[in-house]
């Protein structure tokens, strides 16, 4: 589709958040404004899920040469408008609870209330770029707005991680810049017409200059390798997500990082027709296995949960660039499902693990107990969240892990197979080890004023709908989610030939 | 082995002939006596007595009595001695284990009335007053044939 | 019926029960749950019994599961299991109405129908995603059934941990084994895989993979730490679900994938599956022997009989590697019947055990004893299913390991070396698994239900309600059907034997009174036995009733004062001997504290003794794993300790091997 | 003119190694306006060379943006805080010299597939733009205030562009806007960081900053 | 016709029995220089238990009553269907040696679970021995019937019997011998004989079999010592039928059957007499010990199969 019909339909996904923004500029942090910044991140769901009747079979939606949705970018719109819908529907509550214990004020609310939906716009923008530049910007984009974001509570925790997170972001994705100015020079050389075109890049993909591409792809791994929490510059992750408002967490676990991953793939189609494929897979597979130890021996040794989850997100990345690197139709497919089952899951996570925060009062592992006897239903959701993100059916990780697995091990690469299967043992023990200790048992004795955080906040609670004690804005968006990843793991309809789709765009045999 | 072999052979048998039956003994006993010793306070004095009648010697088993572990599995009670306070309830409640029908042979003087010990302070009595007795054997301490004698009154053989 | 609105049955009844559950208050939701869990559990028999009675199925549903389908096949071996599931289930399901009235939480009570779905659809399973999803489901669901009572006891969560890691470490192994098969085969469908042509190297790759795996739910030593931890924290009827009917579908994985899929193979495999079966059963009954605990008692027990059915499988495809059909379908025969007698005899054990623990709240048969009297009925059906688990006649247990002997020892004329020391061992292995198990399960019964009660709680003890003794009643009667007529099931286990190409061979048994073996000079007769142990005692019971009238007495204490219960001996000592006689492989742990009066040190005030026997397999093999995760952990934390250079320096270090990389391999 | 490439880069070049070099903080801001001229040099030699009206804007642009809006910006951060010096970096200065040399020679050895692409003059200059970038990330790696991480950001930034306008005469124009935007960007977020980290820590020491680890 | 046979067997075997026990008593007694008590005194002691009043320990069960049925009918199974004085036997199907094996065993853990029952420290001692010695005795016999078995195809005792006698050689060879010695320790560890156990001690802590039925009285008593001296009668009778297999009928003829009941009643009161005498030379073993004779048996156990495999 093209024309004016495909304009609308690529400009509405960034012009709605955008939208909100400019609300929440001028009013404030209102409850209409909050219903608008949904209903921007429901557009952009809806788009992703409009384009699909053009993508799924092959097609694409363009809109002159620098927005284009393909099937590719339509999972990922899909995963950006359905994670946003998650967390900015459950952030409602968070920012609520904000301002009613004081830990932000007016002018905190309205920022939030701003970055948020720019935030999803520059994400949108990187997926619908159909210019390498404009990608590379969109990206670079997205760390500039959740800066503030990530130091949203301004207490020495938060500023720290922030100043890790601008100053590695920046560096790692400036890497990428160079990777992109090379991929430029590489082109020009080859007369490709308009240079950072991906659709022109990849129809000369196969004249690029080698020597110069391998270099470029390497620059291009390290630096969207760092927006995508992978070694080697994977270290601001666990101190930005565990320090970020949980929504925004959320956000950045599980839309951020794959659309890192994205920019990846895109990548990866470009370097594979012109490179040595060895020296593509050879790479992606020693940051992706790396990236995996790291979080698997990490969360061995974690005693913080939101770290935890941090690391649970570098693990589930490093998935998808083991899946990216063996790189059949069928892995892509897998990665892009598990993206997906990812970021909901994720975003459960993050946000029922805000709302145990804000009871505990505490992010040590070990100070939590017996969350199940206590608050059930928060339990319930966050014991559902890492069941789903540990990959166990009836969610769609456990099919796109058997999917990746399967691809992995019919690209011939098995013992990549089993050294996954191995290190994702280890996830399996070390998470649910830590879960069991703070869902299980009874709860300690405690004094009855202690747990009064909830209770605190009675004032705004009292005039909300509530389920067992949680928000129901809160508690309907995570199950939704839940349900959706049970949905897609066990219903092929909604993504299958979305999916499929994809995979033979990025996929090679 | 071979040492305990030419032993065996040399000796022989030492049981010493029997005497004649002293006569039909009890009805429902017949031939088969299973004997629990119960010392209820004695000197051991009778204990060695009893001793050498189950020996070799007097060879107590041909006539039918076996000395037995339980009274559950005895006919005869043979008590010794006078009854001390301690042994009294004990002495009791082995007659009340022995299923009926039973028998109680009371072996030597303070057995039958207290002998020397009688109205000492730990007491309790001769063993007729704490438990019906059957058959008394007189004697301090009597010897192995008297015992066997009242055994084989008892087994008839 | 046939076997594919059977399934859907199983699926609809299973969803209704789940919301019923969920939806009904504390009062009546174990009636929903167990009804509806005994209905998913008569759809799953009525499908098995179609499949055994030669009907087949196989529908594949493309919409469902994303990146592959859905396909459903089932055959007489997936029959006999779904039967065998659907029968627990059953039982399990009257039980809970029961057991869990009024208590049961609402997760738990919701989650057994599904769990039992789930069990019936894994053998009904017919390619690998799709077997793999079942087989993962139904390992969730039981783990949160584990977890139930998690708020009562704090092993409950460490029994889940373990319980988790151990059964997704087999799935790994199974993922693994099974998706190089597919790939390798070319298409994921059980159809495509058991055409498939490989090479020899590849098959026994897989082969030991998918072993591992299914040899880890089975039970199998080293990997059955979970299993005594997990079966005695669930509730009840879900202990017995898990080791009477889950258990089973890990023999149900390496029939099918190594004699249906892989359609035999060389001999060492079912060497190594004998040899694994081997080592289970003696070191299950081994701690089951001086186990203290009643259900960690039945969970060993459990290895053991798995370890004998393996055993029996091993042998038989040995034999059949060897081309000897005869004694490889009777052995696998035997195995199957031991597996229906052990899901029969487990099932009410379990049951029974569950009974205790909701009169007494014990499982501790040192504080046991005394039921006999208090719950005459629980006693006597426990006492039926002891008997069946000793292998004694005429329980069930002793035609199926009477089978397994016949096999082993038939295999002599004729064999090579390999054979000629393996089936020795074996007999010797299967002896002493059996002496032990009789001495197990005296243990159990005569110190947990005889004598006087040892604690107050086990003297304070009530008969269980009716729809829990109907229950057992009904496990029973199956344990004496199985008992008397084992030979009525020839047909349909031949008919299982028709599906594994490499073994079948015409039906291994026959005969209706008496149970005869067909290719070998062999034949047993239950009925007789019964027959003749009953006209014999009859016999006894008239000619001596003559005489004085029993008498009660005290007991024979020698005459002392007191004699109270605390002097019996409990399960403890009663394995004592044993415990010292296998000194070498339990290591016993031996505590004593001495108190010493106040006064005098030469003076002792109390002498406090404590045995513990843990699992020493365990003991030296997991702490090393565990201890090098923690290393890895540790040594891995130090990159991530909060300085913002370092993490640079990692980065830059990176981008300087990655462009001296680019450079070398240019 | 080649001549005066190669001048303008080797001033790039060394104006990099003596950051490393310098510990006040504001010789080292004064090193970077240096370093902004310099680039717009070098942008307005290659209009020159390639006959680019477009690449005299963005010389003009880079020169308005590198040496004056940035560095302005971080003179007012020095202002705020009251630590005109670096403390003592991570690597000593000696070490940070022979590294530089180490990874000056690691960009010859990388670069060559660039060079060996279209050798010409300004692509033989190609590794001097490598260079910067990695003795920026040097920077960033040993030096502990948070203005010198800034600066070491910037330094490799710089190296990036140097980069651009050598390999391609830049990228297309709304990239390097798009570029140079976030660039600034960056750069304000993290003054206010530093304003931040000031208030909540009482210094701008980033080693200082660790409170959040495993 | 076989059914006489049976019949004939069955009264044998209980009327023999206690004039074993009998006989062997009074082997001992003159081999220790007394008189003895005669033969038939196990039989007297028998016909005035029976007239005893039975008790029961108070808070036993049923099990307590039930355990000396159980043991005599499941021996009494067992000497109804093996081949003692005839092989033909109309309960062939029951004639197994696994399942004659198992039925001891039954009545082994009926005495055991008494034992349990009774609630005294002595009844779960014996049980726990008992229990423990039957155990460790499980191996070698099952393997001992293997040696035996493989040479005959079967472990049907009949078949095995009559093998003996069409090859008398073969009870010669050596997996017959090997397979005769391991047996011959786990009859007398099964009949509670010495080394094992000592059946005359009054001293509780050594006992075994008599720790268990401490508590029995009169016709309880009397049930469970017959059904010993059954036992012990069946495991001489098949240890010699195994192994001596002459004279044993293999048709129902009345002469046939005579043949077979003399030949049995020889048999028998020979080993008895040879057990018995050999009994006067010996100690008890510690309990701890017990495990190490059982094991040698075990090891002739398998040397006994696998001769009977590689010298074949």
């Amino acid at each position: 589709m093209t024309g004016t019909p495909a304009l609308l339909l690529t400009l509405a996904p960034i012009v709605a958040p955008i939208a909100a923004a400019a609300a929440a500029y001028l009013m404030g942090w209102r409850r209409p404004v909050a219903i608008a910044t949904v209903a921007a991140a429901a557009i952009v769901l809806i788009a992703g899920a409009w384009s699909a009747t053009w993508t799924a079979d092959g097609g694409e939606v363009a809109a002159g040469n620098w927005l284009r949705i393909d099937a590719l970018s339509g999972v990922m719109l899909i995963v950006i408008g359905a994670v946003g819908v998650v967390a900015t529907w459950a952030g409602i509550g968070y920012l609520d609870d904000e301002l009613a214990t004081g830990h932000t004020d007016v002018e905190g609310a309205r920022r939030y209330g701003v970055l948020v939906p720019l935030f999803l716009a520059a994400m949108v923008v990187a997926v619908l770029a159909n210019n390498l530049g404009l990608l590379w910007a969109a990206v670079e984009g997205t760390t500039i707005v959740t800066a503030f974001l990530v130091g949203h509570r301004r207490s020495r925790r938060s500023v720290e991680a922030s100043w890790k997170y601008v100053i590695i972001c920046s560096v790692g994705i400036a890497l990428a810049y160079l990777g992109t100015v090379l991929v430029n020079y590489a082109a020009e050389h080859a007369g490709v017409e308009g240079s950072l075109d991906w659709t022109q890049l990849v129809a000369h993909a196969s004249e690029l200059d080698p020597g110069v591409m391998r270099l470029a792809f390497a620059l291009l791994v390290v630096g969207f390798g760092t927006k995508a929490g992978l070694v080697p510059l994977h270290s601001w992750l666990p101190d930005a997500h565990s320090q970020a408002p949980a929504p925004v967490s959320a956000l950045m676990s599980g839309v951020l990082l794959p659309v890192a991953v994205y920019a990846l793939a895109r990548y990866r189609v470009i370097a594979v027709a012109g490179i040595d494929p060895g020296f593509v897979r050879g790479l992606l597979l020693a940051v992706g296995l790396a990236s995996l130890l790291l979080a698997a021996g990490l969360l061995l040794a974690q005693r913080d949960y939101k770290r935890l989850l941090a690391y649970s997100s570098i693990e589930h990345m490093a998935l998808a660039v083991v899946g990216l690197a063996i790189g059949t139709p069928l892995a892509i497919a897998a990665t892009l499902l598990h993206i997906v089952g990812h970021g909901l899951g994720k975003a459960v996570l993050f946000c029922s693990a805000g709302e145990i925060l804000a009871r505990e009062g505490t992010t040590r592992i070990d100070a939590v107990r017996g969350l199940f006897a206590r608050t059930p239903v928060l339990a319930g959701l966050f014991g559902a969240g890492l069941v789903a993100l540990l990959g166990l059916p009836p969610f769609s990780l456990f099919v796109s892990e058997i999917g990746l697995i399967r691809a992995m091990v019919g690209a011939g690469a098995w013992w990549v197979a089993a050294v996954v299967l191995l290190l994702l043992l280890v996830v399996f023990v070390a998470i649910s080890g830590k879960a069991a200790g703070i869902l299980l048992g009874d709860p300690p004795s405690r004094d009855p004023g202690v747990s009064a955080p909830a209770a605190g906040s009675s004032g705004v609670v009292g005039t909300v709908a509530t389920v067992a004690g949680l928000r129901a804005s809160t508690v309907v968006p995570l199950v939704g989610a839940l349900v959706a990843v049970a949905v897609l793991g066990i219903v092929d309809w909604p993504l299958g030939q979305l999916l499929h789709a994809a995979g033979q765009i990025v996929g090679t045999r | 082995m071979r040492q305990l072999l030419k032993k065996i052979r040399s000796t022989g048998r030492v049981a010493e002939p029997a005497p004649e039956r002293a006569g039909d003994g009890d009805v429902v006993l017949r031939g088969s006596v299973q004997v629990r010793h119960v010392d209820a306070g004695s000197c051991n004095g009778c204990e060695i007595e009893i001793g050498s009648a189950f020996g070799p010697v007097y060879d107590g088993e041909r006539y039918g009595a076996r000395l037995v572990a339980s009274p559950r599995h005895a006919d005869v009670l043979l008590v010794t001695g006078p009854v001390t306070r301690n042994m009294a309830e004990p002495l009791r409640k082995a007659y009340d284990a022995t299923p009926a029908p039973k028998r109680v042979v009371a072996v030597g003087d303070c057995a039958r009335d207290c002998g020397v010990f009688k109205g000492g302070y730990g007491v309790e009595g001769a063993v007729g007053d704490v438990i019906p007795v059957d058959v008394v054997v007189r004697g301090c301490p009597p010897e192995p044939p008297e015992i066997i004698e009242a055994l084989r009154g008892l087994t008839g053989r | 019926m046939s076997i594919g609105w059977a399934l859907v049955g199983v699926l609809v009844i299973a969803g209704l029960g789940a919301l019923g559950a969920v939806a009904t208050g504390s009062r009546g939701r174990a009636l929903v749950a167990g009804v509806s869990t005994a209905g998913v559990g008569v759809f799953g028999v009525l499908a098995g019994v179609s499949a055994l009675g030669g009907e087949a199925f196989s529908k594949t549903i493309p919409q469902l599961l994303p990146l592959s389908e859905v396909t459903v096949t089932v055959d007489a071996l997936s029959g006999l299991f779904c039967a065998l599931i659907g029968g627990v289930a059953v039982i399990a399901g009257l039980y809970n109405i029961g057991y869990s009235d009024g208590h049961g939480s609402r997760t738990g009570q919701s989650l057994l129908p599904l769990f039992v779905a789930a069990m019936i659809l894994v053998p009904a399973a017919g390619n690998v995603t799709t077997f793999l999803v079942l087989w993962e489901v139904m390992a969730l669901v039981s783990l949160m059934l584990v977890l139930a009572e998690h708020r009562l006891r704090p092993s409950v969560r460490d029994a889940g941990v373990w319980y988790a890691a151990m059964t997704h470490a087999g799935l790994v192994a199974i993922l693994l084994g099974l998706v190089l098969f597919a790939s390798k085969a070319g298409g994921e469908s059980f159809t495509a895989l058991r055409d498939a042509d490989l090479s020899t190297t590849t098959r026994s790759v897989i082969f030991v993979l998918v072993f591992v795996g299914f040899g880890s739910k089975a039970g199998m030593v080293p990997l059955h730490v979970w299993l005594p931890r997990a079966h005695p924290e669930a509730p009840s009827p879900v202990s017995a679900l898990m080791s009477a009917a889950m258990v089973k579908l890990g023999l149900y994985g390496v029939l099918r994938v190594g004699l249906d899929l892989l359609g035999g193979g060389p001999r060492w495999w079912w060497l190594l599956v004998l040899v694994a079966g081997g080592v289970s059963a003696l070191f299950g009954v081994l701690q089951a022997s001086v186990a203290v605990d009643l259900k960690r008692l039945l969970g060993y027990s459990t290895t053991e009989n798995m370890g004998l059915i393996l055993l029996g499988v091993g042998a038989g495809g040995m034999f059949a590697a060897d081309g000897n059909r005869t004694l490889g379908s009777l052995l696998i025969a035997a195995g199957l019947l031991h597996a229906l007698n052990h899901a029969g005899f487990k099932t009410l054990l379990f049951l029974g055990a569950g009974s205790v623990l909701r009169a007494t709240g014990l499982r501790d048969l040192d504080r046991l004893g005394g039921l006999v009297s208090r719950m005459p009925a629980t006693t006597a059906l426990f006492g039926v299913g002891a008997l069946a688990a000793a292998a004694l006649p005429p329980g069930n247990g002793f035609v199926s390991e009477w089978l397994l002997l016949q096999g082993l020892i038939h295999g002599l004329p004729g064999a090579d070396a390999v054979v000629a020391v393996a089936m020795p061992l074996a007999v010797g292995v299967v002896a002493l698994t059996a002496g032990l198990g009789v001495a197990t399960f005296v243990k159990a019964f005569g110190t947990g239900f005889l004598a006087r009660p040892r604690s107050e709680e086990a003297a304070g003890a009530k008969e269980s309600p009716r729809t829990m003794r109907f229950a057992m009643l009904v496990a029973a009667a199956v344990c004496a059907g199985l008992a008397i007529s084992p030979a009525s099931l020839g047909p349909a286990l031949t008919r299982v034997l028709e599906a594994l190409p490499t073994v079948r061979d015409g039906s291994p048994l026959e005969g209706g009174v008496t149970l005869r073996l067909t290719g070998i000079a062999g034949s047993i007769s239950p009925v007789l036995i019964l027959a003749g142990l009953f006209v014999a005692g009859l016999l006894v019971v008239v000619l001596v009733r003559r005489g004085l009238p029993r008498r009660e007495s005290l007991v024979w204490g020698c005459g002392g004062t007191r004699l109270d219960p605390r002097m019996e001996y409990t399960a403890t000592s009663f394995a004592e001997p044993l415990t010292r006689v296998f000194d070498d492989v339990l290591r016993p742990e031996h505590d004593v504290d001495v108190t010493h009066h106040a006064e005098s040190q030469y003076l002792i005030e109390s002498v406090r003794y404590r045995q513990r026997v843990d699992d020493r397999v365990e003991a030296a093999l997991y702490p090393p794993v565990l201890a090098a995760g923690n290393k890895l952990g540790a040594v891995l934390s130090r990159l991530q300790n909060g300085s913002v250079h370092r993490y640079l320096a990692l980065g830059l270090g990176g981008l300087i091997v990655v462009l001296v990389v680019v450079g070398l391999t240019a | 003119m080649t001549q005066l490439l190669y001048l303008i880069c080797g001033g790039l070049l060394l104006s990099s190694v003596m950051v490393l070099w310098r510990r006040e903080l504001s010789a080292i801001v004064r090193l970077l306006v240096v370093q902004g001229v310099l680039l717009g040099a070098l942008a307005l030699v290659l209009a020159g060379r390639l006959d680019s009206v477009e690449l005299v804007v963005v010389a003009i642009g880079v020169v308005a943006l590198k040496a004056v809006l940035v560095p302005r910006i971080l003179r007012r951060v020095l202002r705020d805080g009251n630590e005109a010096r670096e403390t003592e970096p991570l690597v000593n200065v000696t070490a940070s010299i022979v590294a530089a040399a180490f990874l000056i020679l690691l960009a010859y050895a990388a670069s060559r597939p660039l060079v060996r692409l279209s050798p010409s003059a300004e692509t033989q200059a190609v590794p001097v733009g490598l260079a910067m970038v990695l003795l920026g990330f040097f920077v960033l790696v040993t030096r502990r205030r948070a203005l010198s991480q800034i600066v070491g950001f910037l330094l490799l930034d710089n190296g990036i562009a140097a980069t651009a306008f050598l390999i391609t005469g830049g990228v297309p124009g709304i990239v390097e806007l798009a570029v140079s935007l976030d660039v600034l960007l960056v750069v304000l977020v993290l003054q206010v960081l530093t304003a931040r980290l000031r208030t909540t820590f009482g210094g701008t020491d980033i080693d200082e900053l660790r409170e959040l680890h495993d | 016709m076989s059914t006489l046979g049976v019949v004939v067997q069955v009264v044998l075997l209980i009327v023999v029995a206690p004039y074993l026990v009998g006989v062997m008593r009074q082997v001992r007694a003159r081999l220790e220089g007394r008189a003895g008590a005669g033969a038939g005194q196990p039989w007297r002691d028998l016909r005035k238990l029976f007239r005893k009043e039975p008790m029961s320990p108070a808070g036993s069960s049923w099990v307590f009553v039930a355990a000396p049925a159980v043991l005599v009918a499941s021996t009494l199974v067992i000497a109804a269907v093996s081949p003692f004085v005839a092989t033909v036997s109309p309960l062939d199907g029951v004639a197994d040696l696994f399942a004659v094996v198992a039925l001891l065993l039954l009545g082994t853990v009926a005495l055991a679970l008494a034992g349990l029952d009774t609630g005294t420290a002595f009844g779960g001692m014996g049980a726990s021995r008992e229990m423990t010695v039957a155990a460790l005795a499980e191996p070698t016999i099952l393997l001992a019937g293997f040696a035996l078995s493989a040479r005959v195809g079967s472990t049907n005792l009949s078949a095995i019997v009559e093998r003996g006698q069409q090859s008398p050689g073969a009870v010669l060879s050596p997996a017959t011998l090997l397979a005769a010695v391991a047996l011959a320790v786990v009859v007398v560890a099964e009949a509670g004989r010495l080394p094992v156990d000592n059946p005359s001690t009054h001293l509780e802590l050594t006992m075994i079999h008599e720790a268990m039925v401490l508590e029995y009285a009169g016709r309880d008593l009397a049930l469970v010592e017959f059904a010993s001296a059954l036992r012990l009668t069946v495991l001489l009778g098949l240890w010699a039928n195994l192994f001596l297999p002459w004279g044993v009928a293999t048709t129902a003829s009345a002469p046939a059957l005579l043949l077979g009941v003399v030949a049995f009643v020889a048999k028998v009161a020979v080993l008895g007499a040879v057990l018995a005498a050999g009994e006067v030379f010996m100690a008890k073993l510690r309990l701890f010990r017990v495990p190490e004779l059982l094991a040698g048996s075990f090891l002739f156990g398998v040397l006994a199969v696998s001769s009977s495999f590689f010298l074949a």
